[in-house]
């Protein structure tokens, strides 16, 4: 079978204890998304200290309901970004859409980059499964960019 | 127990394929779409390379002969459902039939007194249920929007079922329409239009049946059913993609606004204004899906020669089945009626403690292919307080191993997941 | 002359049959629709054979591989105009397409501030021309009707070219969107869209353009065209029937509200409201022409590969040969320009003392498919004093030697009546 | 050729010298129809000598724009119904529908009641023209009718 592949032992284990769930103050951004395919929803808020894209991701916390490669993946995402600066951040969540959109291609994720997040890499081979991952991601950049008052 | 003879299957060339590294192909996702008999696909390309031409347009051979082909498909699909040839108005989907009965309805604003049966402004209501698929709720929602009148729901029972409690006040003198699924695709509950549809002709509303999961699945006869209109896909029920159904009844189309304008549904065209062809010409605005049309004209043959009948008991028994070894599994919880009584075909579930995408996951990774997610009829998922379900539909070309094959596959699940 | 192989004949199966009593098929009626090549019919089948699910719609490998054909197909038909795959709308034909935006712009009246720009009533105007099909002029008699908005529109000069000299008068401040024809489907003109998309900038107007016989017959490509929407059919460019493009820039797609509402357009769904899918999705209701986009995909590569440009340089040179031979018969008048000067390949005319009808008949015994009537663009034919015309149209299969049938045919006409 | 089984010398003759042409008065019903798919027109006057379905036909008159089965069509109309009462001339009417529906198949039109007007057995053959063929008819329908004051 190629769900090992998929549901790495990594993606398992945070689904089952997932870090920093739940949603705390303070927080300057906040984002609900859903996956309109199949309801999944994530509301994410973004706790940042300092301005502009050098401030610090000081916290992420979350509310999120859905399969575990979605929740698995605001687990990893927070636990990721807590403690870099936006800038960071977003590089991180450039690599991770990168490797999400490989398609199980020939694209060598960085490790140093990713961290637990090169787990994903099996998610890549299902497109209807690569929304599930990018969800908490996605919510991240909106509640970011409302934080920073870069949207409405 | 009355299942149609497996060689079926052979008539249908995808079902052969084999997926995810050689597993044979469980397919037991009809609701969403259906797979096409050798004889649809065939009627379809022997339309292209031989009568190609665009229907009621030309007076050349091709034309004609393109014409005659339309109009027997459309007469075979008539046939199908017992109504006449010219009640039969050919949609791009069941969506789309929908649509053009909500858009004739405000178009009436400003339409001729002919169609006064259909305005509808504030303080007109909408019914609907909880059950809808969101083809038969947006649109709703919508006309409502346009026209600044209300939409009201029936809710469900536990069981889900339609919740009747209310159908007096529901349905009222100010009810313009009703709009309901003739056979949900989520329950499987079949509701009970009979009741229904007398209390509407009590207060004069108009009544539409959401057929997409009936019509396919069960013997649907209009001059019994006590409806002004039925809409039906043709993807669902063996024919091509591309091509629906609205049937109304002909005092009703003939009353009704245009939705779509433009070529070859027109009388007279004057810059200023234009006047309106009779139905079903007048909702049939452009070149037609002509070759769609005649490969549904032959799928309804295909079903008509087994029998509805009988593909009505092949499903019942399938059913049967399937809620059987489902709900034997610990942690399995069917959402819809427990028995195959006024249920078709949709069996969703949910498995304790496992997503339906990953549960759909393991299903897939075994070759069986179901349908996870609200699938597209988001207020059961609230109504029922679940994120989503795992849902199995089943056709004619079923099986019995294909039930074991679904709950083999949710065990597997439960194992890979260790939450059994 | 730069006309194509007369190979290319083969890769089309219809036109190998005859017609009438054994006479070889000369199909002239390309511009009502087009003949489909092998590569067409074998994706369409293909995909119905291997890879049939609802795409967009579920997890399972089936679906994925729907859900990547109909994309893919998207792409080779965004490259086939030089757009973007984000802002191609998949419709059923060109007239939903026009449709389509004639009703967001309705619906703009009860949408969000967002959708401003499309919001039209008493005072505001939408301008045509008498050149139009009924399928880019009725849904704009039919918006203004609900909005109470103006139709004002082009004239024509007597050669059949849009008569411009009202061009800062009739496109102006108050105007919300110009709607004009690419290429004529009956007199083959083409417009001058850059003055005429100029001159809506300046006054802040929409322009549409009705592609349906310029897409499949010259390089268009979207970005060149300075026009905010353009429709076409796919029947009439070698794909199947039942779809067809709309293509909008991004930005006005975003803006938009939709038209038909339904399943998987939405984003999140309460029995009260819902709200809505970014484009292309939000305008894609319900389980789509799948098999046809695939369709459609393989004959725009089809095309590409064999080039616009050689396509559109084949056609100049039947209609610059058919304008010769047509005008040398006595009593033959083209309606139309009578050089192949921004000019397409329709070639309608009119023998003097027979109706068309009779014309299209003689020619229909000899084998040669052409169109009589006045071609869902009437009032071009009230603006010539005439009651109908017989047309002619051309595409990258046929040849000199059709040409000469038709123009063979005509006299033959003439002398079956005995007017020449 | 099979064009001379459609275009018989009936036809051709009542379509270079079409009889009762014209509209006259006086006419007690008048009805306007066209042929959607290509234009054809007619408008068509009905003047009738005493009233209900025994009144006699005294008058047919038209106008009419169109091919040369729908123009010999309605000369060969009024020459037929003209003077038979409406009763009778309904029933040529119906006879005349039958033999257009036949499709060119094995029906047996009746030579006395459709005098010249069988000449258009050929016609029944070619789907597209058989509107043409019925247009004049269908437009003296509704002008009797209206006649009779059985429509509005
Ligand atoms: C110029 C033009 N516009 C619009 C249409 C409508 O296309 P369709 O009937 O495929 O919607 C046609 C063809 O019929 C056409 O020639
Ligand atoms: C009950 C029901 N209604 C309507 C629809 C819409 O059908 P379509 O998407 O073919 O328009 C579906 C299927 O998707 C359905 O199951």
């Amino acid at each position: 079978m190629q769900l090992e592949a998929m549901y790495q032992e990594v993606i398992l284990d945070h689904y089952r204890n997932p870090l920093h769930k739940g949603l705390r103050e303070p927080y300057e951004g906040e984002a609900h998304h859903v996956n309109p395919t199949c309801g999944d929803e994530v509301t994410l808020r973004v706790h940042l200290a300092g301005s502009g894209r050098d401030a610090r991701v000081a916290d992420v916390s979350y509310d999120a309901m859905g399969c575990s490669i979605s929740q698995a993946s605001a687990s990893v995402m927070s636990d990721l970004i807590i403690g870099k600066s936006v800038q960071e951040a977003m590089a991180v969540g450039d690599e991770f859409l990168a490797l999400m959109q490989s398609r199980g291609r020939d694209v060598q994720p960085d490790e140093d980059v990713l961290e637990d997040a090169i787990a994903f890499a099996g998610v890549s081979k299902y497109p209807a499964r690569i929304k599930c991952a990018l969800l908490a991601w996605m919510a991240w950049k909106d509640a970011t960019a409302r934080a920073l008052g870069e949207t409405s | 127990m009355d299942l149609l003879p497996e060689e079926l299957k052979k008539d249908f060339p995808l079902l052969r394929r084999t997926v995810r590294g050689g597993r044979p192909l469980v397919y037991l996702d009809s609701g969403a779409t259906s797979q096409k008999p050798l004889r649809v696909l065939d009627a379809e390309r022997g339309f292209y390379e031989r009568h190609n031409a665009a229907p009621h347009r030309g007076a050349h051979l091709l034309a004609e002969e393109a014409t005659e082909a339309y109009e027997q498909a459309r007469a075979s699909i008539a046939r199908f459902i017992g109504a006449d040839p010219g009640e039969i108005v050919f949609t791009k989907n069941a969506t789309e039939g929908i649509n053009l009965v909500a858009y004739a309805m405000s178009n009436a604003a400003t339409a001729g007194p002919e169609s006064e049966r259909f305005k509808i402004g504030p303080g007109d209501e909408v019914v609907v249920s909880e059950m809808e698929h969101h083809a038969n709720l947006v649109p709703w929602q919508e006309l409502c929007r346009r026209t600044g009148a209300t939409l009201r729901w029936f809710g469900l029972t536990d069981e889900g079922r339609l919740d009747l409690d209310d159908l007096d006040d529901l349905v009222n003198e100010r009810t313009k329409i009703v709009a309901l699924t003739h056979q949900s695709n989520v329950l499987g509950t079949v509701p009970p239009i009979k009741r229904i549809a007398a209390r509407a002709r009590e207060v004069g509303a108009l009544l539409l049946l959401d057929g997409a999961q009936s019509v396919p699945h069960q013997p649907v006869d209009v001059t019994d059913l006590d409806a002004d209109f039925l809409v039906f896909s043709g993807h669902k029920m063996l024919g091509p993609t591309g091509i629906g159904v609205l049937w109304g009844r002909r005092e009703l189309l003939e009353a009704m606004p245009p939705f779509i304008t433009g070529g070859s549904m027109i009388e007279v065209v004057h810059m200023e204004a234009s006047t309106f062809m009779p139905p079903p010409q007048r909702f049939e605005a452009g070149v037609p899906m002509t070759a769609q049309a005649v490969g549904l004209g032959a799928a309804c043959d295909y079903l008509a020669e087994i029998g509805m009948d009988r593909v009505h008991a092949h499903e019942e028994a399938l059913i049967a089945y399937s809620l059987e070894r489902l709900t034997e599994i610990p942690g399995v919880r069917v959402i819809g009626p427990g028995t195959t009584e006024a249920r078709g075909g949709a069996v969703a579930f949910t498995v304790e403690d496992i997503h339906p995408h990953d549960v759909g996951q393991v299903l897939d990774e075994l070759g069986v292919e179901v349908r996870v997610g609200h699938h597209c009829a988001w207020p059961i998922c609230r109504r029922f307080g679940i994120p989503a379900t795992t849902r199995a539909t089943f056709y004619l070309y079923n099986t019995l191993a294909d039930v074991d094959a679904l709950a083999d596959g949710v065990r597997q699940a439960q194992k890979f997941f260790g939450t059994a």
